[in-house]
C-alpha cells in the first residue's frame, strides 16, 4: 500500500507540476514557427506564480461560487489524475474511485461548475461563450463517453488501465475500432483544449468559446482555472497517448514511476509535434462548422464501437 | 403492514380534511406521506419498495411546500385525492384496484387543469391521452386476466399483456411521440407548481411503477425489450433537445421529465433483454435508482418554479435566497447526471448497463444498445446544458432578494438529500458492492457486473469527499484570495441588458435548424416542435369534436360537461374499489 | 502542413538588438550655432511649447519646425518609468485602451508584437480583459465618451497594477492641447516607435530596457 | 462615367463631380434595419468601446436573440474636436492626426482643397510626392487589413508574416521620410524627404506579401470565413468595397489627382463578389498596382521650396472662397471642403471613407453571426479616429 501511495504521489504531482510545461513548450514552438523568438517554455509557471500573488476582483453581484468554484474544479481535476493512466501504467492509490465512464462524468462535473462559476459574474461576454460551449456540449460529451466505451467494449472492462495494456498488443492496436477511436479522440482533444481548427487563443471577444469561462476571473481563482486547464489538456492528452496512440513502455515500481515521467515527456513531444503542425497550418472554422468537426468525431467513435462488437 | 394502513388512512382523510381546512389537509397528507416513506423503508422487499420511498418523499416535500404556497380553495382537496389515488395504485396487488387508483390519481388533475385553464385544448389533450392510457392499460390487464384467470398481478407466460399495457404506461410517461402529454397540461393549463410537481414527478412514477411491475411478471429475456430500449433512447435525446430550446420554465422541466422517463424506459428495456441474470438485476436496481433520482430532483425544481413570479425564463423574477440557490444547483447537477449525486449514479449505471449488454451480446444485436447508448450520451450532453440554462436564468441572472426562509429551506433539503443520496445508493446496489483495500478503498465501490467479473466501478462517497478536500488543501497551500468588489466588466460600458435564456439556446436553433424547422422572421426566431405540431392537429380535431358533441347533446356549458364526466368516473372507480 | 513548413523555412526573424529606428521618433537635441537659450518655442513656432529650456519629450509632436536647431539623435529610450513593479518581471499582461487616438499609437503598439520586436520573448503579452491585466496602456486624448470607460477599466484591474500613458496626446495633450493623464510610466512620441514602447515596458517591470 | 453620390459632409452631399447642399434632411444613422420592434428574448448586446478584438475604441450596440445579429448600430465613443481658429500650419498638424494611418491621404485632400480654393497648382514634383505617399499608405493599410483578417482566423504563421511585412513597410517609410506615419512630412510648401525611397526593399516586401497572399487564398477554411460574409449593396459603396462588387469606381480615376494617375498609367483593380472575400481580392491586387505606380514616380529625396504659396500670402487678407479636395484613400473616397472667409479658414468639412464604410458595414451585418463580425469589420478597413472628428 505504501508503494501504491508513492506511485500515486508521483503520478499526481507529476501531473500537477509538469502539465504547464507542455503548454509552455507547445506555445514556444508555435511562436518559433511564427517567425518569433517567442516566450520562455516556463512562461505558464511565471504566469501562475504572478497570478497567485495578485488581488482577486469579484463582480459586485457575484457569490462565493465565483471565488471558490475554481478551487473545487481544481480538486476534481486532481482526483481524475488519480484515476486514469496518465503517468504510471498500473492502478495507483485511489484509482478505483471511478472507472472510465465515471471519469467522463467527472469532466462534465468540472465543466458544469466552471460554467456556473463564470456565469455568476453575470457578464454578457461570459454568457456569449457559454451559450456556444453549451450548444457543442452535447456532441463533445457524447464523444467522450462513446470513445471511452469503444475500448471498454473490446476489453470487456471499463478499467482504463486494463484497456491500456490491451491496446499495447499489436493486433488489437491495429484493429479498425482502435484506429477509429484514436482519430475520434484526437479530434475531441482539439475541441476540449481549445486548439485549432476549433478555437484559437486570440484577443477577439467575439470568437471566444472556452476563453469566456475565465474572462471575468482574476488573481488566485484565475490561476487555478488556468492551471486546471493545463491539467485537463495533460490528462486527456495523456489518455490519448497511453491508451490510444502509444500504449507502450510504462515501467512499474516506485523507480519505474520516476522513469514514467520521463517517458511521458517523450510521448508528449510527439503529441506536441502533431499539434504544432495542426495549429500552424489550420485556420479557425466558422462557428457552425465546429459542430461538423465534432459530429465527425462522434460518428467515428460510434463506428469504432460498432466495429468492436461485430 | 400497520404502517401502510395508517398511511392510507391518513392520505384518505386528507381530502376530507382539506375540504374543511386546507392547512389541515396538507398536514394530514404530509404525515401520511411520511408514514408511507417509513413503510417503504421498513418493508424493503425488492426494488419496487424504492418506488414507495420515492413517491412518499415527493408527496411529503410537496405537501409541506403547499402549506406555504396554496392559494385556491379547490386545490387542496383535489391535490390530496390525487395523492390518495397514487398511494392506492402503488400498494395494491389487484389489477382493477390499481386501475381505480390510477383514475383517482388522474381525474383531480383534469379538474385542476380545467380550473386553471387558459386554453380549452390543454385539458382536453391531457384528458384524451389520459383516457387513452387507461384504455390501453385496461386492455392489457384484461388480457392478463384472460391468460392467468386472476385479477391480481400474477406471473405471465406471454409478453402480450405487458406489451399492450406498456403502451398505455408510455403514453402517461410522455414517451416519444406522446411528449405532448407531459408538458402541455403543465404549460397551457398553467397548473400551480405543487400540482406540476405531482403531475410530472409522481404521476409518471406511478406509470413507471406499473410498467416495472408488469415487466417483473413477464418472461425474460424478450426481444420486445429492444423496442423499449430504442424508443427510450430517442425520448432521452428529443426530450433533452426540446427542453434545451424551451424558455418556459415548466415546459423545460416537462421535457426534462420526458428525457428522464426515456432513460428509465431504456433501463426497463435492458432488464427485459439482458442476456445474463446479473445484468438484469443490475438494471432493475438502476430503474429504481433512476426513479428516485428523477422524482426528488424534478419535485425540487418544480417547487423552485413556484418561487418565480414569471414562468418564462426570458424574464424570470425569482426570489433570491442563498438556500434555494444552493438547493437549486444541487438538484440541477443531479438532473444533469453528474457525480456524486443520485442522478449521477443513475446515469452512470444506465450507460454502463447498456454497454455491458452490447459486450455480452457481442452480435449484430449489439448495435441496438450501442446506438441507444450513444444517443443517450448526446441527450445527457443536452441535459447538462438544459439544466445549466434553467439554473442560470432562474437563479443567477435577474433575481430579487427575499427574506423568505421556509420554501427555500425545503429546496435546500431536497438538494442535500439528492447529494447524499448518491452515496446512499450503496444500500440499493447491495449485491454489487466491492472494495479494494490495497488501493485505499476498503469499501464504498459500486461495481457494474454482467457476470462474476466487474465491468466498471464508481465510488460516489469518495467523489463526494475528495474534490472538496483537495480544494480545501489548495486553499491551505496558496491561501485565501484577497477580494475586492467591482462592477462587472462590460467592455467599458455599463451593463444595461442581460443575456437572455432565449439567446443562450439560440445557437442550437440556428445550428440544428433542419431538425427544429427554424424560421427567422421579422418578429424573431420561431422553431417548430415536429411532434407537437402533429399532436396539435389531432388535439384540435378532438376539441372541435368535443365541442360539437357537447353542443348537440349537452346543450350546456362545456365545463359542466367536464365535471359531469369526472364525477361519472369517480363513481365508477368507487364502485370498482368497493 | 503547408504553412508549418513555410514558417519553419522562413526561420526566426526577431531582432537581437534595436536597429533601424525612424529618426523623427527619437530624442531631439540642440545642434544649432547660437546659444540654446536663444531659441524658444515662440521663435521656432513650436506648436506644443516643447522647447525651452531644452527639449521636452512629453510635449513634442515631431513637426520638425525646430529643425535644424534641434535634430534627432537616434536615441529611442525616452520612456520615463516612475514606478517599477518587479512582480511583473517574467509575466506582464497589457490591456490597451484607446481614449481618443488618431490610430497611429494603436498601430505602433500592435507592432511590438511583430516578429522583429516580439514582445512575448520578454514575457509581455496583450490581453482582452482588464481582469487579467497588469498594466493599462492608455493612448490618445481624454475624450468625453471614453472617460467613463477608462475609469471602469482601471477599476476592473486587480492590484498591483500600472498605468502606462503612451504617446504625446495621453501624456501632455499633444497637438490638441487637452489635459494630461496621470500615469506610472510615460512613453513620449507621436507616435512612439515600437522600440521606445518596448524599452519602457521592459524597464517598468524591472528590466534593463531594450 | 456617371455621377455617383459618395456621402454626406456637414450639410452637403458629395457627388463624384460636385458638392450639393442638402435640402431635406434624411436619416443616415449607422444602423441596419430588420423588422420593427424587439422580438421576445432579444437583447442589445453591447460590444465596446474598450475591446481587445478591435484596434480602436468603438461601441457597437448589437440587437440579437443569440448569435444572430438583427440590427447593429455603431457609436464612435472617441469624439475629438479640432479647432479651426488657429494658424493654418497648426491646423495642418491636426489634419495629419485625424487618422494616423491615412495621414498622407488626409493632408493631400486638405491641401488640395486649399489649393483649389485659391486656384493655385503646386509643382508637379510635389503632387508626385503626395501620390507616392498615398500609395505607400495604401500598401501598408492593405497589408494590415490582411494581417487582421488572418489574426482573427487564428492563422498564426501568415499573421506573423504579415505583421512582419507591415513593420518593414513602416521602416521603409521611416527611412525615406523620417517619420513612419508621414507626420511633419507635408507642409504648405511641399514635402520633406530625408532619404531615397528604398524601392528594392519595397519590392521584396510586396513579393513576399504576394506569396503569403496566395498561400492564404489556398486555405479553404480561411476563405470560408470571408465568402458570403458582409454582402453590400453596390449602389452606395465606395473604395475597395465598390471595386470588389465589380464597379469601375475609384477616385484615382476622377478625383483631384486623376490627371497624374492617368499619366503614369493607373490600372483599376476589381473583383466580382461584394463580400469580405471580394474586398480582400481587391486589396491583394492593389498592393502590386501601388508598388508599380510608386516605381514609376521616381520621387527624389529632397525638399521642395515651392513658389506657388507666395501669391497666396500676398492677398491673404481679402480672400473669400472655398475649395474641395478629393482623393482615393486606401479605404475609398476621402474629401475635404475648406471654406475661407476674409483670409481665415471659416469652415472645414470632412467626408472620411470610414463614415461611408461604417454605413456599409452596418447594413451588411443583418443576418450575420457574432463570430463573423470581426472579419466583416476588418474587411472594410474602417478607422474610427476619422469618423469621430469634428472641425469647429
Amino acid at each position: 500500500m505504501i508503494d501504491q501511495m508513492v506511485e500515486a504521489l508521483i503520478q499526481v504531482l507529476g501531473t500537477i507540476l509538469v502539465a504547464p510545461l507542455y503548454s509552455g513548450i507547445a506555445e514556444k514552438l508555435k511562436g518559433v514557427v511564427s517567425l518569433r523568438r517567442a516566450q520562455s517554455v516556463l512562461q505558464p509557471y511565471y504566469d501562475l506564480f504572478k497570478l497567485l500573488k495578485k488581488e482577486t476582483v469579484v463582480p459586485s453581484s457575484a457569490s462565493e461560487l465565483f471565488v471558490y468554484g475554481p478551487y473545487f474544479t481544481f480538486g476534481v481535476y486532481v482526483l481524475i489524475s488519480f484515476v486514469i493512466p496518465v503517468v504510471y501504467p498500473r492502478p495507483v492509490f485511489l484509482t478505483p474511485t471511478v472507472d472510465f465512464l465515471g471519469g467522463a462524468l467527472l469532466f462534465s462535473l468540472v465543466s458544469f461548475v466552471k460554467v456556473l462559476s463564470a456565469m455568476d459574474s453575470k457578464s454578457n461576454y461570459v454568457a456569449l461563450g457559454v451559450s456556444r460551449a453549451a450548444s457543442f456540449g452535447f456532441l463533445a460529451e457524447a464523444t467522450l463517453i462513446t470513445v471511452f466505451f469503444a475500448v471498454a467494449i473490446s476489453t470487456g472492462t471499463n478499467n482504463p488501465y486494463v484497456e491500456s495494456a490491451y491496446a499495447s498488443n499489436p493486433s488489437h492496436y491495429l484493429a479498425l475500432d482502435h484506429l477509429l477511436a484514436t482519430v475520434s479522440f484526437f479530434m475531441l482533444w482539439l475541441f476540449e483544449t481549445g486548439k485549432l481548427p476549433v478555437e484559437s487563443q486570440g484577443l477577439s471577444e467575439m470568437g471566444m468559446i472556452d476563453d469566456s469561462l475565465t474572462y471575468e476571473h482574476s488573481g488566485k481563482p484565475l490561476a487555478l482555472l488556468k492551471w486546471g486547464g493545463y491539467i485537463k489538456a495533460y490528462l486527456l492528452g495523456s489518455v490519448w497517448l497511453n491508451v490510444f496512440l502509444l500504449p507502450w513502455g510504462g515501467q512499474v515500481g516506485v523507480l519505474g514511476a520516476f522513469f514514467d515521467i520521463g517517458l511521458m515527456f517523450a510521448k508528449w513531444m510527439i503529441l506536441i509535434a502533431i499539434v504544432l503542425v495542426a495549429e500552424t497550418s489550420l485556420a479557425k472554422l466558422r462557428l457552425f462548422k465546429i459542430q461538423d468537426h465534432l459530429a465527425i468525431a462522434f460518428v467515428l467513435s460510434v463506428f469504432s464501437l460498432l466495429f468492436s462488437v461485430i | 403492514m400497520v404502517a401502510l394502513i395508517v398511511a392510507l388512512l391518513m392520505l384518505g382523510l386528507s381530502p376530507v380534511a382539506a375540504l374543511i381546512n386546507r392547512r389541515s389537509g396538507y398536514i394530514a397528507c404530509s404525515a401520511g406521506s411520511a408514514v408511507f416513506v417509513y413503510y417503504g423503508m421498513t418493508n424493503y422487499s425488492n426494488e419496487l419498495s424504492l418506488f414507495y420511498v420515492a413517491a412518499g418523499l415527493v408527496w411529503l416535500f410537496t405537501s409541506v411546500y403547499s402549506l406555504y404556497y396554496d392559494h385556491h380553495r379547490w386545490l387542496g382537496p383535489l391535490y390530496t385525492s390525487s395523492i390518495l389515488g397514487m398511494a392506492i395504485a402503488l400498494t395494491t396487488n389487484n389489477l382493477l384496484v390499481f386501475l381505480a387508483g390510477y383514475e383517482i390519481m388522474t381525474i383531480p388533475a383534469y379538474v385542476t387543469i380545467g380550473l386553471y385553464k387558459k386554453t380549452d385544448y390543454s385539458a382536453f389533450v391531457f384528458m384524451g391521452f389520459g383516457e387513452l392510457s387507461t384504455i390501453l392499460i385496461l386492455a392489457g390487464f384484461l388480457y392478463s386476466y384472460v391468460v392467468t384467470g386472476s385479477l391480481s398481478f400474477s406471473p405471465l407466460t406471454t409478453i402480450t399483456p405487458f406489451m399492450i399495457a406498456a403502451f398505455g404506461f408510455m403514453v402517461k410517461m410522455g414517451i416519444l411521440p406522446f411528449m405532448v402529454t407531459e408538458w402541455l397540461p403543465i404549460a397551457h393549463g398553467n397548473a400551480p407548481s405543487n400540482v406540476s410537481a405531482i403531475l410530472s414527478a409522481s404521476m409518471t412514477l406511478v406509470a413507471v411503477y406499473g410498467l416495472t411491475k408488469m415487466a417483473l411478471l413477464t418472461p425474460r429475456p424478450d426481444l420486445f425489450g429492444f423496442i423499449l430500449l430504442g424508443v427510450g433512447g430517442f425520448s432521452v435525446f428529443f426530450g433533452a433537445f426540446y427542453a434545451y430550446v424551451s424558455d418556459h420554465a415548466k415546459v423545460l422541466l416537462g421535457f426534462s421529465t420526458v428525457e428522464n422517463n426515456g432513460a428509465i424506459l431504456t433501463s426497463i428495456g435492458v432488464y427485459l433483454t439482458a442476456p445474463t441474470h446479473t445484468l438484469a438485476s443490475f438494471s432493475l436496481i438502476t430503474i429504481a435508482v433512476y426513479v428516485l433520482a428523477h422524482s426528488l430532483a424534478k419535485t425540487g425544481l418544480f417547487l423552485d418554479t413556484g418561487m418565480m413570479e414569471n414562468e418564462s425564463l426570458i424574464l424570470p423574477r425569482i426570489l433570491k435566497n442563498r438556500l434555494s440557490d444552493v438547493g437549486g444547483v444541487l438538484l440541477a447537477s443531479s438532473m444533469s447526471g453528474l457525480l456524486p449525486t443520485l442522478g449521477g449514479v443513475a446515469t452512470w449505471a444506465l450507460l454502463e448497463s447498456l454497454f455491458m449488454e452490447a459486450y455480452t451480446l457481442h452480435s449484430a444485436l449489439s448495435i441496438i444498445p450501442i446506438v441507444t447508448g450513444s444517443i443517450i450520451a448526446m441527450g445527457e450532453g443536452f441535459a447538462t446544458s438544459t439544466m445549466l440554462k434553467f439554473i442560470i436564468f432562474a437563479h443567477i441572472f435577474n433575481k430579487r432578494s427575499s427574506n423568505e426562509k421556509t420554501r427555500p429551506l425545503i429546496l435546500l433539503l431536497l438538494g442535500l438529500l439528492i447529494l447524499a443520496g448518491g452515496s446512499a445508493t450503496y444500500i440499493f446496489y447491495r449485491p454489487f458492492l466491492a472494495g479494494n483495500p490495497a488501493l485505499g478503498l476498503p469499501f464504498g465501490l459500486i461495481a457494474s457486473e454482467f457476470s462474476s467479473q466487474a465491468f466498471g466501478a464508481i465510488s460516489p462517497l469518495y467523489v463526494l469527499i475528495l474534490p472538496s478536500l483537495i480544494g480545501a488543501l489548495v486553499i491551505a497551500v496558496f491561501g485565501k484570495p484577497r477580494i475586492r468588489r467591482s462592477e462587472v466588466w462590460n467592455s467599458g460600458a455599463p451593463l444595461n441588458e442581460a443575456y437572455t435564456s432565449f439567446a443562450y439556446s439560440n445557437n442550437i436553433r440556428l445550428m440544428l435548424g433542419k431538425l427544429l424547422l427554424t424560421h427567422i422572421g421579422r418578429d424573431g426566431v420561431k422553431v417548430v416542435d415536429v411532434f407537437w405540431s402533429l399532436t396539435h392537429t389531432v388535439a384540435k380535431l378532438f376539441v372541435s369534436f368535443s365541442r360539437h358533441f357537447s353542443r348537440t347533446y349537452m346543450n350546456s356549458r362545456l365545463s359542466w360537461y367536464v365535471i359531469y364526466m369526472i364525477l361519472a368516473l369517480i363513481v365508477f372507480t368507487v364502485v370498482v374499489v368497493a | 502542413m503547408n504553412w508549418f513548413l513555410k514558417g519553419v523555412r522562413k526561420g526566426v526573424r526577431t531582432e537581437k538588438t534595436p536597429s533601424d529606428v525612424a529618426p523623427w521618433s527619437t530624442e531631439l537635441q540642440f545642434k544649432g550655432i547660437e546659444e540654446e537659450s536663444g531659441v524658444t518655442s515662440e521663435s521656432l513656432r513650436c506648436p506644443t511649447s516643447a522647447i525651452g529650456p531644452g527639449w521636452i519629450a512629453e510635449r513634442c509632436v515631431y513637426c520638425r519646425r525646430c529643425y535644424p536647431h534641434y535634430q534627432p539623435t537616434g536615441n529611442h529610450r525616452m520612456g520615463v518609468v516612475k514606478r517599477v513593479e518587479k512582480r511583473f518581471q517574467r509575466s506582464f499582461y497589457l490591456y490597451p485602451i484607446d481614449v481618443g487616438t488618431c490610430g497611429a499609437c494603436n498601430t505602433e503598439l500592435r507592432l511590438i508584437a511583430s516578429p522583429q520586436h516580439d514582445l512575448t520573448r520578454f514575457g509581455i503579452f496583450f490581453t482582452n480583459t482588464p481582469r487579467h491585466a497588469d498594466a493599462l496602456i492608455v493612448m490618445g486624448i481624454m475624450t468625453k465618451g471614453m472617460r467613463e470607460a477608462f475609469r471602469r477599466a482601471y477599476e476592473a484591474m486587480p492590484e498591483p497594477k500600472l498605468v502606462i500613458a503612451l504617446g504625446a496626446c495621453a501624456i501632455s495633450g499633444g497637438i490638441f492641447q487637452t489635459e494630461k493623464i496621470e500615469a506610472d510610466v510615460v512613453i513620449p512620441g507621436c507616435p512612439p516607435s515600437p522600440y521606445t514602447i518596448l524599452d519602457a515596458l521592459i524597464r517598468a517591470k524591472g528590466g534593463r530596457g531594450w | 462615367m456617371k455621377t455617383r453620390l459618395i456621402g454626406e459632409m456637414g450639410g452637403y452631399l458629395l457627388y463624384s463631380d460636385h458638392l450639393e447642399e442638402i435640402k431635406t434632411t434624411k436619416n443616415t444613422s449607422n444602423t441596419s434595419q430588420e423588422g420593427s420592434g424587439r422580438p421576445v428574448g432579444s437583447l442589445i448586446f453591447q460590444y465596446g468601446p474598450a475591446t481587445g478584438g478591435l484596434i480602436e475604441s468603438v461601441g457597437m450596440n448589437i440587437e440579437t436573440f443569440g448569435e444572430y445579429i438583427r440590427t447593429i448600430s455603431v457609436e464612435p465613443y472617441k469624439m475629438r474636436t479640432i479647432s479651426i481658429s488657429r494658424s493654418i500650419e497648426d491646423l495642418l498638424l491636426s489634419v495629419e492626426r485625424v487618422n494616423g494611418n491615412f495621414a498622407a491621404s488626409h493632408v493631400t485632400a486638405f491641401l488640395t482643397a486649399l489649393e483649389n480654393a485659391y486656384g493655385v497648382t503646386p509643382p508637379r514634383d510635389v503632387i508626385l510626392g503626395r501620390v507616392a505617399q498615398i500609395e505607400l499608405e495604401r500598401i501598408r493599410n492593405h497589408l494590415l487589413v490582411t494581417q487582421r483578417l488572418t489574426e482573427h482566423a487564428g492563422f498564426s504563421v501568415p499573421s506573423a508574416n504579415l505583421l512582419y511585412l507591415v513593420e518593414e513597410v513602416n521602416r521603409v517609410i521611416g527611412r525615406a521620410f523620417g517619420h513612419r506615419y508621414f507626420y511633419g512630412v507635408n507642409t504648405l510648401r511641399g514635402f520633406r524627404m530625408d532619404w531615397q525611397l528604398d524601392l528594392p526593399t519595397l519590392k521584396n516586401i510586396v513579393d513576399e506579401f504576394q506569396e503569403v497572399y496566395r498561400g492564404i487564398l489556398d486555405n479553404r477554411v480561411f476563405i470560408d470565413r470571408l465568402q458570403g460574409n458582409g454582402l453590400v449593396s453596390i449602389d452606395d459603396s465606395i473604395g475597395p468595397a465598390a471595386r470588389a462588387a465589380g464597379l469601375m469606381y475609384d477616385a484615382r480615376l476622377d478625383g483631384d489627382l486623376a490627371e497624374v494617375y492617368g499619366e503614369i498609367g493607373f490600372n483599376i483593380s476589381r473583383a466580382d463578389s461584394s463580400d469580405a472575400f471580394g474586398r480582400l481580392l481587391v486589396r491583394g491586387q492593389e498592393v502590386s498596382e501601388s508598388l508599380r505606380l510608386i516605381g514609376k514616380l521616381n520621387i527624389r529625396a529632397q525638399e521642395y521650396e515651392a513658389g506657388w504659396l507666395d501669391a497666396w500670402e500676398k492677398d491673404i487678407k481679402g480672400f473669400t472662397g472655398g475649395g474641395l479636395g478629393r482623393v482615393e484613400s486606401p479605404s475609398g473616397d476621402l474629401a475635404y471642403y475648406v471654406g475661407i472667409h476674409k483670409g481665415t479658414i471659416s469652415k472645414v468639412l470632412l467626408l472620411p471613407p470610414s463614415k461611408v464604410n461604417l454605413r456599409l458595414f452596418c447594413s451588411s451585418m443583418t443576418g450575420n453571426v457574432f463570430t463573423d463580425l470581426p472579419f466583416n469589420w476588418e474587411s472594410f478597413g474602417i478607422w474610427m479616429s476619422e469618423v469621430g472628428v469634428e472641425f469647429v
